[in-house]
């Protein structure tokens, strides 16, 4: 079931009664093709929730419109809309068990769609030996770990064959180890049933790691959609470039000067046919080469060996944040108590941005693979005001 | 498994139906709501419309809905016959000092049952419980003795002292003072804060709404009394409200003046009310916040 | 989640099954009602003698001996509890301030407790742990109770000590009827002294009884056709005039039943065991006959009502009543409003819209007339239940006691004021009240009318015996009448039988 | 917790309510028991030495006694009726309030009102409305001189008037005016206490039942109720407890006679009974302290059936 959004904005009257309004999503307009995971990506207030509460129903979409395939759901109740939603704590009625969660929404069932006993409990049993809780069936939420608590939800999201399926944060509450698990349960469940998914967090490494698209947001705004590779290997902004990526990208201010790209005084990578400017200059931390009076002089702090690879950290006096971390594989040796260590740049793993617009200047050889919206369909936007986003979530949805 | 085509149905249709439904679940609750709200608020109608009118007009076959003409006078004949000026202070003196008494009684006890282990502390706070479920009137008769005994008829003392441990408020404060986390006591305990100190800048306003609640409920409580006062202390100084409001219309041998009777009856529940209406969101929250959780 | 609905549901069922069972009245006996004109006979053949001419004769001690000196003149508080409103109350401290003038040192503490009930219920409380006060408006029964602990003092010794008691012309100016029911506790012994009394009178519409030549009604049933005296008479003719009215509103439920006992001479109850005696035929046939009465809306009594009567013999629209028996004191309340007139020149005037006449109430037996006589005496307490009451507290008291009975002038004016009657006959002859009488009319001092009306039915008065737990029979007499008057039932007999008999058990409980 | 060391100073804090309970509490609960079993104790007869037998016919003799079924049905009855009615209703109410934003602190203000007035001055009221002054039985010309508010408010619907609380009023209608009363006194406290109660329930619940198509009524008996369960216990048994002391309510309707003119005492309660008994020509101390721990017993007993069925039904 294709999902398709078309120029939807949501304005929350702001919490301070000045009148100011905070636009929460500012025109999106973007479309999820079937059978997809699409990961929601951004930093807490930049809208990702709020998007996916209109998209199930319990948020009033301001303006524009959404589609399931082509049925416009815009002002469908959630119920009709048929979405299965996966809370970030799970809420599942405590009182009820396992089971009884499960076919909860199957009971509700009305008209031609009504479900005998026993195709209900089929119905059930199925899903849940899908996410492998299919013993747990008596027990209470309250009895369960976190994980198989995240599990039960999906089941009883997935249990009435939703169109699509809406996670929000869903690995948010669970420590660190459960995390991979299930994050790997999740990709496995949704290949297997092929459902359209759409799933919000602000986890960068998350989304990427399962995502068949992400989508990567600020301040209600798009920044950039794409195959997770590509928007890291192709970042549209500076934004997209910090936000993507552990370690952090390493950023620096440069210049371009006749056709390369001056830190200081290092030319460190050729920009033949862009004119002259002060740039921002962003470099990947596995796009340094260890090479002897290599291209970037750098002041080494220290080495941390992380077995598989090592991570030189350096300083540097155009450098952005305070330390400048590169990974290099292990079989390079790096003496101690050398001054100084001088790197040769991948050009592939090099992006320079307009000092001003922050947009990327794209170099010879790297191709854009996302055009951004056009600037005017934006919804001006009054006030720069960060809202907190669960903060600004609408107070009295309809009970 | 395959998306199931859920609804082919005119998605415009149904949009539609969704929202007329969801207006008319609206006008429903608002109609239920205004309605059971008359209900309610009827009696207070009649009371003040019942107290505007003269004897004759009172006794019409058709009761009027609004009095033909005021008759303010009945307030004031309602204020001198049952000396309402008096019975205000002795119930308003009564009142004050019970709860502040109580208070302390309750505050003391909640927090030993909340936060201190000691042998038979359960068996203790159960007894307590129980003794909410014993009729008053059992203990009138014995508690009349001993206090004559003590010498305290027509008193304040004897419409104060035998109800100051109210167990229902102890088990309210009780169960505010168990939602505040224990670490809070033994961290302060650690840095030698004594109880009383504790007790004092921690617990007591955490639990401000709850404590309000209770001296606003305790206050109207003194406000119902009536059977014990009656026995006790019914001379002229120390008569309250309601037993001086029951015989004071109750004339031998004419009929009784209703109106003027329904205009005590106003002058009586209007404090209470205003004190209520200042006063809501503390009750409200006093009560709820202790989420009494069984 | 069903089985919360369930419970709930379950719950309605059995209430709704209770509240059928509450229902069913109607008792199983059959049988036939004595006749009336047999009970007339009987009553008439009754000699004035019988009933309540009792024995005084001491069979035993006074429990109080005056101190030799009698008061000392010390200071002395005394507790005084009654009912009097507000305006009786201005009267006693008028005449506590004139009573000062001769013991200054006599403090005297009075205090409305309520109706009499609460008199008793609040002294018989605090005798428990010896709070009783000095002097209390009180009841036979109520003295019967305080006797239990013997904490009532008996005034023998009083009375006839030389320089505190009463003088012999003191003694003879207390009305007989008023002053023996002091001493009719089976001892001869003397435990209250009478303080205001009252009685009931019929008070009737005079100008529409005048309009329509009707005649004032001396008894109860009708001898033959054309007997226009009789109440059944006036009632149906009254009914006839007025279709909307109900004839007569008789206020108090249990003097009506007590005094047609008296006057039938069919037992109500006795000083000894057993003491409950009202359960009898010719009790039976009479609230038949009533019963008939009230559904042909000839009568209403106060309970039924809802009011008491006088507010329906006082309406001016709507439905009213022409006749209304009720206490001499309500006099001032069975007079209508005045209500503004133009006479004749035109200019206006205030006038009553009819004449009230008052009269003693019918008699089965006109020359063996019996009338309830009601009204509070006073008792005094002595130290019963480690009470701090002293002897000079009992003599004081009993100072105060005697001069408020033996003074003419408190007797007439607090008679004028709460519409009571005096307890000594000389008050007729004080010039006030002597005035207060002749001025007796229908309509502004009515007051006066009733208290003439009184003073000649003063032969007729009888008082119940007094034990323990005859105000219980006196209270289950009363829904007795309201119960079998306004009862539903098919099966007449049975209903009355079984609620005589409930009324037995529940006195004998 | 505190270790025990700091036995003594539970104690100390606990020593003001202790001394008070053992004088005004404990001492009569013993009281009364020792008065109980002396049959016919009557105080004023107590104090020139009549000696008692000590023995249970003063329970014998309450519970052969035909008024004591009738108080007892009396109390049963209001109980089993005003308690279901009132929490059901008082949990309609606090749901729809707690649906909506728009005037609902007016209302909740309204809600409160009852709790704050004095019972036996508003019953004054409640039988100033219900009552109706003139005969309406058995005179052809069915004589009403008032017929009271609310039999005109019915006439309005085309009923014909009630006789309510009158003499030769049915027992139905005499329960109906005191369910109506009770309810209307019980419903405050209640409402308070499952509004509260809503307040603290996690709203995703409902953002979860929403998306999953549950109709409202399933949401009130599958969500609501359940997670609500233990405060409609609470509720349900000082109910309970409430609704068995249960008195000043008639009085302030039928007045201290309990019931219609014509069967006086027909309304009248368990606490109704205790205090006739006290308070008579004959007061029977005895007796009274008798009935009183039957009350005590059948309170004891329905509060723990009460808490029995909760502990399987409530959800902690």
């Amino acid at each position: 079931m294709k999902v398709v959004l078309e120029n939807l904005t949501k304005i929350f009257p702001s919490r301070n009664k000045d009148g100011s309004e905070v636009v929460a999503v500012n025109n999106f307009t973007f479309e999820i093709p079937d059978g997809k995971l699409i990961g929601l990506l951004g930093p807490s207030g930049c809208g990702k929730s709020t998007t996916l509460y209109m998209i199930c129903g319990l948020q009033a979409a301001t303006s524009g419109k959404i589609y399931f395939g082509d049925d416009d759901v815009t002002n469908l109740e959630p119920e009709s809309r048929g979405v299965g939603l996966v809370f970030q704590n799970y809420a599942l009625y405590p009182h009820m068990t396992v089971k009884q969660n499960i076919l909860f929404p199957l009971q509700n069932l009305k008209g031609e769609d009504k479900l005998s006993k026993d195709e209900m409990l089929e119905r059930a049993y199925n899903v849940a030996k899908l996410v492998q809780i299919d013993e747990l069936m008596n027990r209470k939420p309250s009895e369960l770990s976190g994980g198989q608590q995240q599990r039960v939800a999906i089941a009883r999201a997935l249990v009435k064959m939703p169109r699509v399926l809406l996670l929000d944060e869903p690995l948010s509450n669970l420590d660190a180890r459960l995390r991979l698990q299930t994050r790997e349960e999740i990709k496995r469940i949704q290949k297997s049933t092929g459902i359209t998914t759409v799933f919000v967090t602000h986890d960068q490494e998350e989304a990427m790691s399962i995502s068949d698209m992400i989508v990567v947001m600020k301040k209600g705004i798009i920044q950039q959609i794409g195959k997770p590779q590509d928007v890291y290997d192709s970042p549209v902004n500076l934004f997209v470039a910090k936000f993507l990526g552990t370690p952090p990208i390493n950023v620096f201010n440069g210049r371009v000067e006749n056709g390369a790209i001056y830190i200081g005084e290092d030319k460190v990578a050729s920009a033949n046919g862009i004119e002259n400017q002060e740039v921002i200059i962003g470099i990947r931390p596995e796009g340094f080469i260890l090479k002897e009076n290599g291209a970037l002089k750098l002041k080494l702090a220290n080495v941390e060996v992380m077995g598989r690879d090592v991570s030189v950290v350096s300083t540097k006096e155009e450098s952005a944040n305070p330390i400048i971390r590169s990974i290099i594989d292990a079989d390079n040796k790096i003496e101690e108590g050398k001054e100084e260590v001088t790197f040769d740049i991948k050009p592939n793993k090099i992006f320079i941005f307009n000092k001003e617009t922050e947009e990327r200047i794209y170099l010879e050889g790297q191709t854009p693979t996302y055009v951004p919206q056009k600037e005017e369909e934006k919804v001006e936007e009054p006030a720069l005001e960060t809202v907190e986003e669960t903060e600004a979530v609408e107070e009295n949805t309809e009970e | 498994m395959a998306n199931v085509t859920m609804i082919e149905k005119n998605m415009e249709q149904v949009t539609r139906k969704q929202a007329v439904v969801r207006v008319l679940v609206k006008i429903l609750v608002y109609a239920f709501l205004i309605i059971m709200a008359l209900i309610i608020l009827f009696p207070f109608y009649w009371m003040i419309n019942s107290s505007l009118k003269s004897l004759e007009e009172y006794k019409e076959t058709i009761p009027t809905l609004f009095p033909k003409h005021v008759l303010f006078r009945n307030y004031a004949e309602a204020f001198d016959t049952a000396s309402l000026g008096s019975l205000f202070i002795n119930t308003l003196y009564v009142g004050l000092v019970s709860t502040v008494l109580s208070l302390i009684v309750t505050v003391l006890s909640a927090f030993a049952f909340a936060r201190l282990e000691f042998k038979g502390k359960n068996i203790l706070f159960a007894g307590l419980l129980a003794t909410m479920m014993i009729p008053g009137e059992l203990f009138t008769i014995t508690n009349y003795a001993t206090v004559s005994i003590f010498k305290w008829q027509n008193t304040f003392l004897v419409l104060i002292v035998p109800f100051l441990v109210s167990v229902f408020y102890i088990y309210l404060l009780r169960q505010n003072f168990l939602q505040i986390p224990n670490e809070l006591y033994l961290a302060a305990k650690v840095d030698g804060t004594s109880d009383l100190k504790y007790l004092w800048k921690v617990m007591i306003p955490l639990s401000l709404p709850t404590l309000i609640s209770i001296t606003i409920l305790k206050m109207m409580g003194a406000w119902n009394s009536y059977v014990w006062p009656r026995l006790v202390a019914n001379d002229a100084n120390h008569k309250l409200i309601t037993n001086g409001l029951r015989n004071a219309f109750s004339t031998t041998t004419g009929d009784v003046n209703y109106p003027v009777q329904m205009a005590a009856v106003a002058i009586v529940s209007a404090p209470l009310f205003l004190v209520f209406i200042f006063l809501r969101k503390y009750i409200m929250k006093g009560v709820s916040r202790s989420g009494i959780k069984g | 989640m069903k089985k919360f609905k369930i419970t709930f549901i379950f719950m309605l069922i059995l209430a709704l099954a209770f509240a059928l069972v509450g229902c069913t009245n109607d008792g199983g006996k059959t049988g036939e009602f004595m006749s009336i004109e047999e009970i007339v006979a009987n009553a008439k053949a009754l000699s004035n003698d019988t009933g309540s001419s009792q024995n005084y004769e001491k069979t035993k001690q006074p429990n109080f001996t005056v101190p030799a000196g009698g008061y000392d003149g010390s200071k002395v508080e005394i507790k005084f509890y009654h009912t009097m409103g507000q305006n009786l109350s201005t009267v006693l401290e008028k005449y506590i301030t004139e009573f000062n003038k001769t013991y200054p040192n006599i403090i005297v503490n009075h205090e409305q407790v309520g109706g009499y009930d609460d008199v008793r219920n609040q002294i018989s409380t605090e005798l428990t742990v010896g709070n009783q006060p000095n002097i209390a408006y009180c009841y036979p029964d109520h003295v019967a109770l305080y006797n239990l602990p013997g904490a009532v003092v008996t005034l023998d010794n009083l009375i006839d000590d030389p320089n505190i008691g009463l003088t012999a012309e003191q003694k003879a100016d207390f009305i007989e009827g008023y002053y023996n029911e002091g001493r009719q506790f089976g001892d001869g012994l003397m435990y209250t002294m009478p303080f205001s009394k009252s009685t009931e009178v019929l008070y009737y519409n005079e100008t529409f009884f005048t309009e329509n030549n009707l005649s004032v009604p001396t008894h109860w049933f009708s001898e033959g056709e054309n007997d226009t005296t009789s109440l059944e008479y006036v009632c149906k003719k009254i009914k006839e005039i007025d279709p909307t009215s109900i004839p007569l509103g008789y206020d108090s439920e249990a003097n009506w039943f007590i005094t047609m006992c008296e006057q039938c001479g069919s037992g109500y109850t006795s000083a000894k065991d057993p003491h409950y005696l009202f359960n009898n035929d010719t009790n039976k046939a009479l609230l038949n006959e009533f019963r008939t009465w009230y559904q042909n809306g000839w009568i209403t009594t106060q309970t039924i009502y809802g009011a008491y009567t006088s507010g329906l013999f006082v309406a001016e629209t709507g439905t009213r009543s022409y006749m209304s028996i009720g206490s001499s004191a309500g006099a001032t309340h069975q007079r209508p409003a005045k209500v503004t007139i133009e006479d004749e020149d035109g200019n206006e005037k205030s006038v009553y819209p009819f004449n009230v006449g008052i009269a003693s109430i019918p008699q089965m037996n006109p020359n063996r007339p019996r009338v309830i006589s009601q009204g509070p005496s006073v008792c005094i307490f002595n130290n019963a239940g480690g009470s701090s009451i002293t002897d000079q507290q009992i003599v004081a008291s009993w100072l105060f006691v005697r001069y408020l009975v033996t003074s003419v002038e408190f007797q007439a004016e607090f008679s004028m004021a709460s519409g009571y009657v005096p307890v000594l006959k000389s008050v007729a002859e004080n010039p006030v009240y002597k005035a207060f009488t002749e001025k007796a009319n229908g309509g502004d001092n009515i007051a006066a009318l009733s208290a003439k009306v009184c003073l000649t039915q003063e032969s007729a008065y009888y008082t119940s015996p007094a034990f323990n737990g005859s105000s219980k029979a006196r209270d289950q007499v009363g829904s007795l009448v309201t119960k079998v008057l306004s009862g539903q039932t098919s099966n007449v007999y049975g209903f009355i039988a079984e609620a005589f008999e409930d009324a037995i058990d529940e006195c004998e409980y | 917790m505190v270790e025990s060391r700091h036995q003594w100073k539970a104690w100390i804090y606990l020593a003001p309510a202790i001394v008070l309970l053992l004088i005004f509490t404990v001492y009569p609960i013993f009281n009364t028991i020792r008065i109980s079993f002396l049959e016919g104790y009557n105080p004023l007869e107590a104090m020139n030495g009549t000696k008692y037998a000590f023995n249970l016919q003063n329970f014998a003799k309450v519970l052969k006694y035909k008024n004591f079924f009738k108080c007892l049905k009396n109390t049963l009855l209001l109980c089993v009726i005003t308690v279901p009615v009132s929490t059901l209703l008082a949990l309609l109410i606090a749901v729809c309030l707690n649906s909506i934003k728009p005037l609902s602190r007016l209302l909740q203000t309204i809600f409160f009102l009852p709790y704050v007035t004095n019972s036996i001055a508003i019953g004054m009221v409640f039988a100033a409305m219900f009552n109706m002054v003139g005969s309406a039985y058995g005179t052809p010309n069915q004589i009403i001189t008032t017929a009271g508010i609310i039999n005109n408010i019915i006439g309005v619907f085309g009923l014909g008037p009630v006789n309510w609380i009158n003499s030769g009023s049915t027992y139905l209608a005499n329960m109906t005016v005191m369910v109506i009363y009770i309810v209307w006194n019980a419903l405050p406290f209640k409402i308070l206490i499952l509004l509260g109660g809503l307040q603290s329930v996690n709203k995703q619940y409902y953002d979860a039942a929403k998306v999953d198509g549950t109709s409202r009524a399933r949401v009130f008996w599958r969500i609501t109720v359940p997670l609500l369960s233990p405060m409609i216990a609470y509720v349900v048994i000082t109910g309970f407890i409430g609704g068995f002391k249960e008195y000043s309510s008639i009085v302030g309707i039928f007045g201290e006679k309990m019931g219609p003119a014509d069967d006086a005492g027909r309304l009248n309660t368990m606490v109704g009974f205790i205090y006739n008994e006290l308070y008579s020509s004959t007061p029977n101390y005895g007796r009274a302290s008798a009935a009183a721990l039957i009350l005590f017993g059948i309170i004891l007993i329905v509060t723990l059936l009460n808490l029995y069925v909760s502990k399987k039904r409530v959800h902690y």
